[in-house]
């Protein structure tokens, strides 16, 4: 990408960053407004694909290799997951998060969080992994 | 009032849709629906005030987000994909 | 959305209807915020205009964006909706009008949400307490589904598809 | 303390171990794992099936929350059964599935491979042990996308669109039925499985409830491929991998004859919204429907795994038949066709993955002489297909035999007779391949072949074995089945 | 004060609600898609400007507030982005601007020519 | 009257939902037909979400003075819908790019026409 | 280094904005994210003056009024056009040499006509730009040249040595 | 060793000597030797039961439940015992002449042969001993299974078309047909063992009585009653031994045997012979038996004449059954016994022939008594047992038929008897006439020893059977 798209390149190199904390406080915001791990990983890859769109597959993957979008993508089943293996592990049933803390908010807090975090995780992972796919599977043709 | 600029907003979206379906070119299409993007965030800001819960604005940030994600997309995929809309390329490269 | 819904299936130009259906999403997401449910307005706002929009766009640039011609009409699909819609039509005859505060719906499990979440749970979004908590266990196969997409997708056009294309070449039909 | 945990041991381990396998991208590695997750699942499913046999349905609360509002698993006797079943297959499978898969899948595909597996075992085991209608939608959904993938994974390229067919027809099934499920949220509140049969009764006579019934009926009638529907099926069976094939086709549609079997019989309170709304008659014409017109079809067939996916159609005819007598042992009867046809049909299609491992094809012409060149993958087919006519020591006996028993105890002389003619129908299809096999000569240019590696026969022969084996002694078999269709014809306890 | 400041923002509300009916207008009723982006300018800049800015003033300072700031922020930088590339995308396209055919003024008419001589340059390239 | 402006609403989604699918079962294109699904998903989720609004109701985020929530539960359910749903969606992309690779067309009936060309002769030339 | 910092300190500013609660537990959260997100952005490679401009001078206060003042009056012109029933335009391509050394100079004043209705960047080529322009009117907003002197000033004394490091 | 470990042991012998078979393939002498050794333990065995039986005991074994309250039983009666008894003897002497048949005729596969011979046995004592119809129909299908390698051995397309007639017949009725009447047997009655007397008494309606019996009757294809009996014939593509197997030692056997199980266990004699409507058995069965003499006077090809006479008579073993005279029962028990020595000597002949001279049709065959007077020999014997003169075994079991008919009033049986005795005369007697008096054409001796001695074995098991029918005759005795 030559400076052609130099507007676009500025705006977004300004932009990236709070859409990405933004990503982050709808993630952490779950509890008090709309929102949650799923669309905070939704905006989140946003972010992410914003700037493979406007630098490219190449400079994407540079910044997310595929190692690092396939460990989010598990990592936030297994973290989900364990959060449950934990809980049960404590006492209480699968998921059952009141165990987690002496007290039964505290407990359900810390759970709810992890989990939406685990969420948030493998949405951004699988987000950023399909866009990335798709647009490199574009990449690819253009130079056939 | 609030339901006034509510109404507005509407008819402003029927005529924007109009534009979309009308077309002619692709990118006609795209200003159409990036305009109603535009509008569906002011629509929803309007709503959270008529309803007294205007605490919801977050949603508007994600559709300014994902208004200007979609659109950038959408141009840069008109413009490098290979599936250039048909029209008759007589001399591209002058204006 | 009638219209919109209606122009998609006379359209021909599929990126028109990429664009439509963005459209689609966006004033379903209205209709959510007007119905209250914020969380999902903004879920639909993040994925049916943002995230489907741009897979499709990327799928329209890896095959086509054009439709061929309308085919023969043929009269069965018309038939078989025809049949599913009266059917639900004739389903929504019995049901509470909508909006009513009466409805079974607001009366069995839903109150006890919106009465002890508070206290049960904690957070004031009710929709995160059961999301996350009461029915805990749906997003985590929430969650599963989107990994198996991203698994999927990763088997199906993942990297080294130079590779493939070559082993593509090598064995086009099996048994011919 | 473990011992609470089975229930949701059974579905977490899968699902955990899924990403791991992700991570692992090792092929071997990623076997291994998977075959240690599978062989455990299907031991703790063993035990719980010895739990639930001792003590009754278990109930765990997910959680921690109460059922209406929490989401519950329940496992009764059916589930426990079929679940079993499902985990047995898959370990089964997956031991013989390493061979196979080398050569079926892209390499750097591999542990996709794997890890889509896990993923549909969980989706299976998830669906079979929930008790909450939407949680099932959820986990049919993790199924149903694994197994789109698990398909689109064959060499040929038809797998392709096989797999976008299942894809359309699959989600279309599954938004009929959450339509239904929302139809019948709707009346009642509650998406709890044993909630909604307290509650549904109340509101029985509602024009919403029969439509959701409707709704849901043919949305799983479309995941279970019964006859009209089943237009997704001989393709996805056809191309998918050896592997996914014997996989699916001895679990998936099983597992949609189970969701059937939940929501008729346990939400809907079964025997009179089955008589009481025709259903009962409905059903019962299609899959009469279904026998007949899969089978003739499946005799027209070239490709043999296509044959045998059109015969698993008429084999659907069998079991939804069965459930539509609603009687003791017409239900019965579908349960243990359901157990009986997974295993006859995971021996097969293992075995036609034995021979497109050493042959390359599973054409009738590529049968020709196999009998002889690969004897003892051929004699597990064999085996198989006997017990698809239903002779006399193999599971299809069995089957058959409650299944004429139902249709005579109902007095329905004319199914009777259907059923052994249809069966009929399936000799003739077995036939062609015995006659090809043992019959015709080997091909003349044919490169010299070796007999199934031993790590694909062993399983192999475990499940053809399995076949007899139960069809000589079907007692065990037979009295959970006809227990389970005791409680669920009466009152549908969970 | 109270009075004023919904005077005002009804003043607002109602403002963004006419430009955005004609910024519409606009995009039904112009030519061709170029001087159309100015009609869609329209709604993105004054519309929702005013529209924002009554809202704020109905809500006063709280953090509603600040998030329509934060808002109208991100408006006013990606709005002319989008116009932006969607122009570049359709020039690319070899969609041309309608344009008055005669040139007013010999200056316009040099421009032009050193235009065309750089686009050929840029192609070369 | 009263019951029909109540029901109104349901029956204008019920004709959404079916033209989402009418779109799913009569469009041969394969793109269009993921649109088509897209559409009357959405729909039933529009169902969903209108069951569950009360008049009169709030947002069921907790806050003071508020008094009638709508019901929470189907926003629940939907949340994970769509999620299904665009999972769904992104598979079936990719197996359109696929389909698209390996016959070089996404029209229903040219793929089938290409499968059925070969497959026939197949069978005749062998038996 | 310092944009890093500054790039964390305007998000700090952002979180806190956004979220308006001031619990030690979404606070830590916060802190947490922003350092997150500044390795991402270390990564990507998006820290630098163009990314994050933080020599922009104060001015910038001053020409954000003067341009919301623009935009009104453009507005309310092409509204004119619009609502014209003969609809009056004059559509032309223009070319113009922006004044800024920066790219980012360039960028600010590209989107800055794009904002006013009437004119809209359809091109920036190493400060040349196509603009196309609606009515005679908005033409003569730009050929006077005001915007360009004003954004210019924004712009600042841009150094060269951020000059150089942005071709590369 | 006690009656029920022999039961036992008498049928898992021919199962073990199958698997040392197969593992013998690559050692012809070996493997022959353990047919050999396996035959006639299992002759032992099965003979050992004999004084058992005779003393009135009927050894049982239930090996374990295949269904819940259908379990997989054997007990010995005096019918499953003569039937075991001919099978199992036949058994030997037909491999004798299976090492010599197959060894000159060099067939391939024969390990395989043996192995389903073997099989077949073992599925054959099973049907004798079965002590209830779902053990019976069990290993009715296992016979039909195991059968079918051994008719299509050639491999060639007309062994693929006989084949797909033999399978088709067998499995489509006793699955369409059979199994129809056993599962609804077992539903009106709430068992389906073999009852002395029966077990359908006062359980049912005379209209459902009828249906059944017509079930039976034409489920049971092996028994070859018309229409059904068209598989018989398709099967002659097989080898003599094999032949020789479906017709006299276990097929058609099993299949008259379990008709004569049916009537007497199932329905009970008394049932039927109050009841109007099983007369049509009498005239379906009398009717088949003309038919099948008339279409083998027809027939020029040897083997095909024998297997329509197989058919004519096996109905007389059906007809003897619908008398439902106690001697007549008798007379079909003696029956399946008689034609058993009989038509396997026929068919050794026949094999005998076709391995010498490669003839097969019967207008080959003149003269070809002096060359080969053992098998002709033979063959003439088997002949008058076919025909029913004295001394041969036919003499005795028809008498018994038609003393059972008289005694119950059938004129039409007699006549019918009558009349095919005359037609069987009329294509036997032919070929005897011109084996040894007319002009020999051909070069050619004797046919290799073991198949000497086999026929000659079976021919004198005629003869013998004449004189001394007591064996036979104790056991039918016990079934009445």
């Amino acid at each position: 990408m030559l400076n052609q798209t130099s507007i676009l390149r500025v705006i977004s190199k300004l932009l990236i960053p709070p859409i990405m904390l933004f990503g982050l406080y709808v993630q952490f915001h779950g509890d008090f407004g709309p929102g949650g791990g799923f669309q905070a990983g939704v905006i989140f890859a946003s972010a992410f694909i914003l700037y493979a769109l406007i630098f490219g597959v190449d400079n994407a993957r540079k910044a997310a290799p595929a190692w690092l979008t396939r460990l989010m993508l598990a990592s936030g089943v297994l973290l989900f997951g364990g959060v449950g293996v934990v809980s049960s592990l404590m006492g209480g049933g699968y998921l059952n998060y009141s165990v987690l803390a002496n007290d039964v908010h505290a407990g359900q807090h810390l759970g709810i969080t992890l989990i939406e975090f685990g969420v948030g995780l493998t949405v951004a992972g699988a987000m950023i992994t399909i866009f990335l796919i798709f647009d490199g599977l574009l990449r690819a043709e253009e130079e056939d | 009032m609030f339901s006034a600029a509510a109404l507005a907003i509407l008819v402003t979206m029927l005529l924007v849709l109009i534009r979309a379906y009308k077309g002619p070119t692709v990118y006609d299409r795209i200003l159409a629906v990036n305009s109603f993007g535009t509008l569906t965030m002011l629509l929803i800001s309007v709503y959270g005030f008529l309803t007294d819960r205007p605490e919801f604005l977050d949603i508007t940030m994600v559709y300014a987000l994902i208004n200007f994600i979609g659109t950038i997309a959408v141009s840069k995929f008109v413009r490098f994909g290979d599936l250039a809309p048909p029209v008759p390329e007589n001399d591209p490269g002058d204006i | 959305m009638a219209v919109t819904a209606y122009s998609l299936v006379r359209m021909h130009n599929l990126f028109a209807v990429v664009m439509l259906s963005g459209i689609y999403s966006l004033l379903a997401a209205v209709i959510y915020v007007v119905m209250d449910a914020v969380d999902v307005a903004f879920t639909e706002a993040a994925v049916g205009a943002g995230i489907s929009t741009v897979l499709m766009l990327g799928t329209l640039a890896l095959t086509t964006s054009m439709e061929k011609d309308a085919k023969m009409f043929s009269p069965l699909p018309l038939v078989i909706v025809t049949v599913t819609g009266a059917l639900l039509i004739y389903a929504t005859l019995d049901m509470p009008p909508y909006g009513d505060p009466t409805a079974p719906i607001h009366h069995h499990v839903a109150p006890h949400y919106i009465e002890k979440s508070a206290h049960e749970v904690g957070p004031p979004n009710i929709v995160t307490s059961i999301l996350a908590s009461y029915r805990g266990y749906d997003t985590l196969g929430e969650t599963t589904v989107i990994f198996t997409a991203a698994a999927g997708v990763m088997a199906l056009i993942g990297r080294s598809r130079r590779r493939k294309k070559k082993s593509d070449k090598s064995m086009p039909v099996e048994d011919s | 303390m473990i011992d609470g945990q089975l229930p949701i041991l059974q579905v977490v381990l899968p699902l955990m171990m899924a990403p791991v396998t992700l991570i692992l991208r090792n092929p071997r590695a990623a076997w291994m794992l998977t075959l240690v997750v599978t062989w455990a699942t299907f031991t703790i499913s063993l035990s719980l099936l010895m739990q639930v046999l001792d003590s009754g349905t278990i109930i765990y609360k997910i959680g921690g929350w109460a059922a209406p509002w929490g989401i519950e698993y329940v496992l009764d006797k059916v589930g426990a059964f079929v679940m079993v079943i499902v985990s047995g297959i898959g370990s089964i499978v997956l031991t013989y599935s390493r061979r196979s898969v080398e050569m079926e899948v892209p390499e750097d595909r591999i542990y996709l491979f794997y890890t889509m597996f896990l993923l549909c075992l969980t989706g299976l085991m998830g669906i079979v042990i929930t008790g909450d209608v939407f949680n099932l939608f959820v986990f049919l959904e993790i199924s149903s996308l694994s197994s789109y993938v698990l398909i689109s994974l064959g060499k040929d390229r038809r797998a392709l669109t096989a797999a976008f067919r299942y894809l359309i027809m699959g989600t279309i099934g599954a938004t009929f039925y959450i339509i239904g499920v929302g139809l019948m949220y709707m009346m009642t509140g509650t998406l709890n499985m044993a909630d909604l049969s307290a509650l549904i009764p109340a509101v029985a006579d509602t024009r919403t409830i029969q439509a959701a019934l409707a709704f849901l009926t043919v949305g799983i009638c479309l995941k279970l491929a019964l006859f009209p529907l089943h237009l997704w099926l001989p393709n996805a069976y056809t191309y998918a991998p050896s592997v996914v094939t014997a996989f699916l086709a001895s679990t998936a549609t099983k597992v949609a004859v189970y969701v059937l079997i939940r929501i008729v019989f346990t939400v809907f309170g079964g025997v009179g919204v089955m008589e009481g709304l025709g259903v009962q008659h409905i059903l019962m014409a299609l899959a009469l429907t279904a026998m007949f017109a899969a089978s003739t079809i499946a005799i027209y067939q070239n490709n043999v795994k296509r044959l045998f996916a059109y015969s698993s159609v008429a084999q659907i005819g069998y079991i939804i038949l069965g459930l539509s007598f609603v009687s003791e042992s017409g239900v019965a009867a579908g349960i243990i066709h359901l157990f009986n046809h997974a295993i006859m049909k995971c021996a097969i299609f293992m075995g036609l993955g034995c021979v497109v491992l050493r042959i390359g094809g599973v054409t009738i012409k590529d049968m020709h002489g196999l009998g002889h060149r690969m004897p003892w993958t051929m004699g597990a087919i064999v085996l198989g297909g006997l017990s698809l006519i239903g002779i006399p020591m193999t599971v299809g006996f069995v089957s058959k035999w409650y299944l004429v028993r139902a249709a005579l105890e109902k007095d329905m002389w004319f199914i009777a007779v259907l059923i052994v003619l249809s069966s009929l129908l399936a000799v003739i299809y077995v036939w062609r391949i015995v006659e090809a096999a043992y019959l015709k000569p080997v091909p003349e240019n044919a490169a010299p072949v070796h007999e199934a590696p031993i790590s694909m026969l062993l399983p192999l022969w475990v499940m053809a074995l399995a076949s007899i084996y139960f069809g000589l002694d079907a007692t065990n078999t037979l009295s959970i089945a006809l227990d389970a269709a005791n409680a669920l014809l009466h009152g549908g306890v969970l | 004060m109270e009075m004023l400041i919904d005077i005002a923002s009804w003043v607002l509300l109602l403002g963004g609600s006419v430009f955005i009916l004609i910024g519409a207008i606009g995009l039904i009723r112009l030519p061709d898609m170029f001087s159309r982006m100015h009609g869609a300018g329209i709604i993105d800049t004054m519309g929702a400007l005013m529209l924002f800015a009554g809202m704020m003033l109905q809500a006063g300072l709280t953090m509603v507030s600040v998030k329509i700031f934060l808002i109208i922020l991100f408006l006013m930088f990606t709005s002319p982005t989008t116009t932006h590339a969607l122009a570049r995308a359709a020039l690319d396209a070899g969609q041309e601007p309608i344009r008055d055919d005669d040139p007013t003024d010999e200056i316009e008419l040099a421009l032009m020519r050193e235009l065309e001589e750089e686009r050929k340059r840029l192609s070369k390239t | 009257m009263d019951a029909f402006s109540g029901l109104f609403n349901y029956w204008i989604v019920v004709v959404l939902m079916m033209m989402g699918f009418y779109i799913v079962i009569s469009q041969q294109n394969l793109i269009k037909k993921i649109v088509g699904l897209n559409v009357f998903q959405v729909s039933v989720f529009v169902f969903y979400i209108s069951m569950g609004k009360i008049k009169g109701g709030s947002a069921p985020i907790l806050a003071d003075g508020i008094e009638i929530y709508s019901n929470p539960l189907p926003h629940v359910l939907i949340l994970t819908a769509i999620v299904v749903g665009v999972a769904t969606t992104a598979l079936g992309l990719a197996l359109t790019v696929r389909i698209k690779n390996a016959y070089g067309t996404i029209e229903e009936d040219e793929i089938e026409a290409m499968e059925n060309t070969p497959s026939n002769k197949t069978p005749e030339a062998t038996s | 280094m310092i944009h890093a910092l500054s790039l964390g300190g305007a998000l700090g500013i952002l979180w806190l904005l956004l979220s308006g609660i001031f619990e030690a537990w979404l606070l830590a959260l916060g802190f947490g994210s922003i350092i997150v997100i500044v390795i991402i952005a270390n990564r990507m490679d998006v820290i630098d003056h163009e990314g994050h401009p933080i020599h922009i001078s104060w001015r910038a206060l001053l020409f954000w009024p003067w341009l919301a003042w623009e935009i009104v009056k453009a507005n309310i012109d092409v509204a004119k056009v619009i609502l014209h029933p003969k609809l009056p335009i004059t559509p032309k391509v223009l070319h113009i040499k922006a004044s800024q050394v920066t790219e980012l100079g360039h960028v600010f004043y590209a989107n800055s006509i794009t904002l006013t209705p009437g004119t809209v960047t359809l091109k920036l080529i190493n400060g040349a730009m196509d603009i196309h322009a609606l009515t005679p009117s908005s033409i003569e907003g730009l050929l006077t040249g005001e915007m360009d002197r004003r954004v210019h000033d924004v712009e600042g004394m841009a150094d060269g040595t951020v000059e150089v490091k942005k071709n590369v | 060793m006690s009656p029920e470990t022999t039961i036992q042991a008498a049928m898992i012998t021919p199962l073990v000597g199958a698997v040392l078979i197969s593992f013998a393939g690559r050692w012809p002498n070996v493997r022959e030797t353990i047919t050999l050794v396996t035959a006639v333990i299992m002759f032992y065995l099965v003979a050992s039961l004999y004084p058992h039986v005779m003393d009135g005991g009927r050894p049982s074994l239930v090996v374990g439940e295949m269904l819940p309250g259908l379990p997989i039983a054997f007990m010995v009666e005096p019918l499953g015992l003569l039937f075991a008894l001919i099978a199992s003897f036949l058994w030997i002497i037909n491999s004798i002449y299976s090492i010599g048949y197959m060894r000159a005729h060099n067939e391939k596969k024969q390990t395989r042969f043996y192995v389903c011979f073997a099989l077949a046995l073992a599925s054959s004592v099973a049907i004798a001993f079965a002590g209830n119809m779902l053990t019976l129909f069990v290993f009715y299908e296992a016979l039909t299974i195991s059968t079918y390698p051994l008719v299509t051995h050639a491999g060639s397309d007309k062994a693929k078309q006989g084949g797909r007639v033999y399978l088709g017949i067998l499995l489509s009725t006793s699955i369409g047909l059979l199994f129809l009447a056993i599962v609804w047997t077992w539903m009106i009655a709430g068992t389906v063992d073999f009852t002395p007397g029966g077990i359908l008494e006062g359980k049912a309606s005379a209209t459902v009585i009828g249906i059944l019996l017509a079930l039976y009757m034409f489920g049971i294809g092996k028994a070859a009653l018309m229409p059904f009996h068209r598989w018989l014939p398709a099967a002659m593509v097989a080898p003599t031994p094999v032949s020789a197997l479906l017709h006299a030692v276990a097929v058609v056997k099993a299949g008259v045997f379990t008709i004569v199980k049916v009537v007497v266990y199932i329905f009970g004699i008394d049932l039927l012979s109050v009841m109007a409507n099983s007369d049509w058995l009498l005239y379906i069965s009398g009717f088949t038996l003309l038919c099948a003499s008339i279409v083998a006077l027809r027939q020029d090809n040897l083997k095909r004449r024998l297997a329509y006479s197989t058919i004519s008579q096996l109905s007389y073993v059906v007809m003897a059954t619908a008398i439902l005279a106690p001697l007549s029962i008798v007379g079909a028990t003696l029956h399946i016994a008689a034609h058993a020595f009989g038509k396997i000597t026929l068919f050794f002949a026949a094999g005998s022939i076709y391995t010498v001279s490669h003839k097969t049709e019967v207008s080959q065959l003149d003269g070809i008594g002096r060359r080969m007077p053992w098998t002709m020999g033979a063959f003439a014997i088997g002949a008058l047992s076919m025909i029913g003169v004295p001394p041969t075994a036919g003499f005795i079991s028809k008498w018994y038929i038609l003393h059972g008919a008289l005694d119950s009033g059938q004129i039409l049986a007699v006549a019918v008897i009558i009349l095919s005795t005359l037609l069987n005369a009329g294509y036997f007697l032919p070929i005897v006439y011109a084996a040894f008096f007319r002009k020999a054409q051909g070069e050619h001796g004797e046919a290799p020893l073991p198949i000497v001695i086999a026929l000659t074995l079976t021919a004198a098991g005629t003869v013998l059977f004449f004189f001394f029918p007591g064996i036979f005759l104790e056991l039918a005795r016990q079934l009445i």
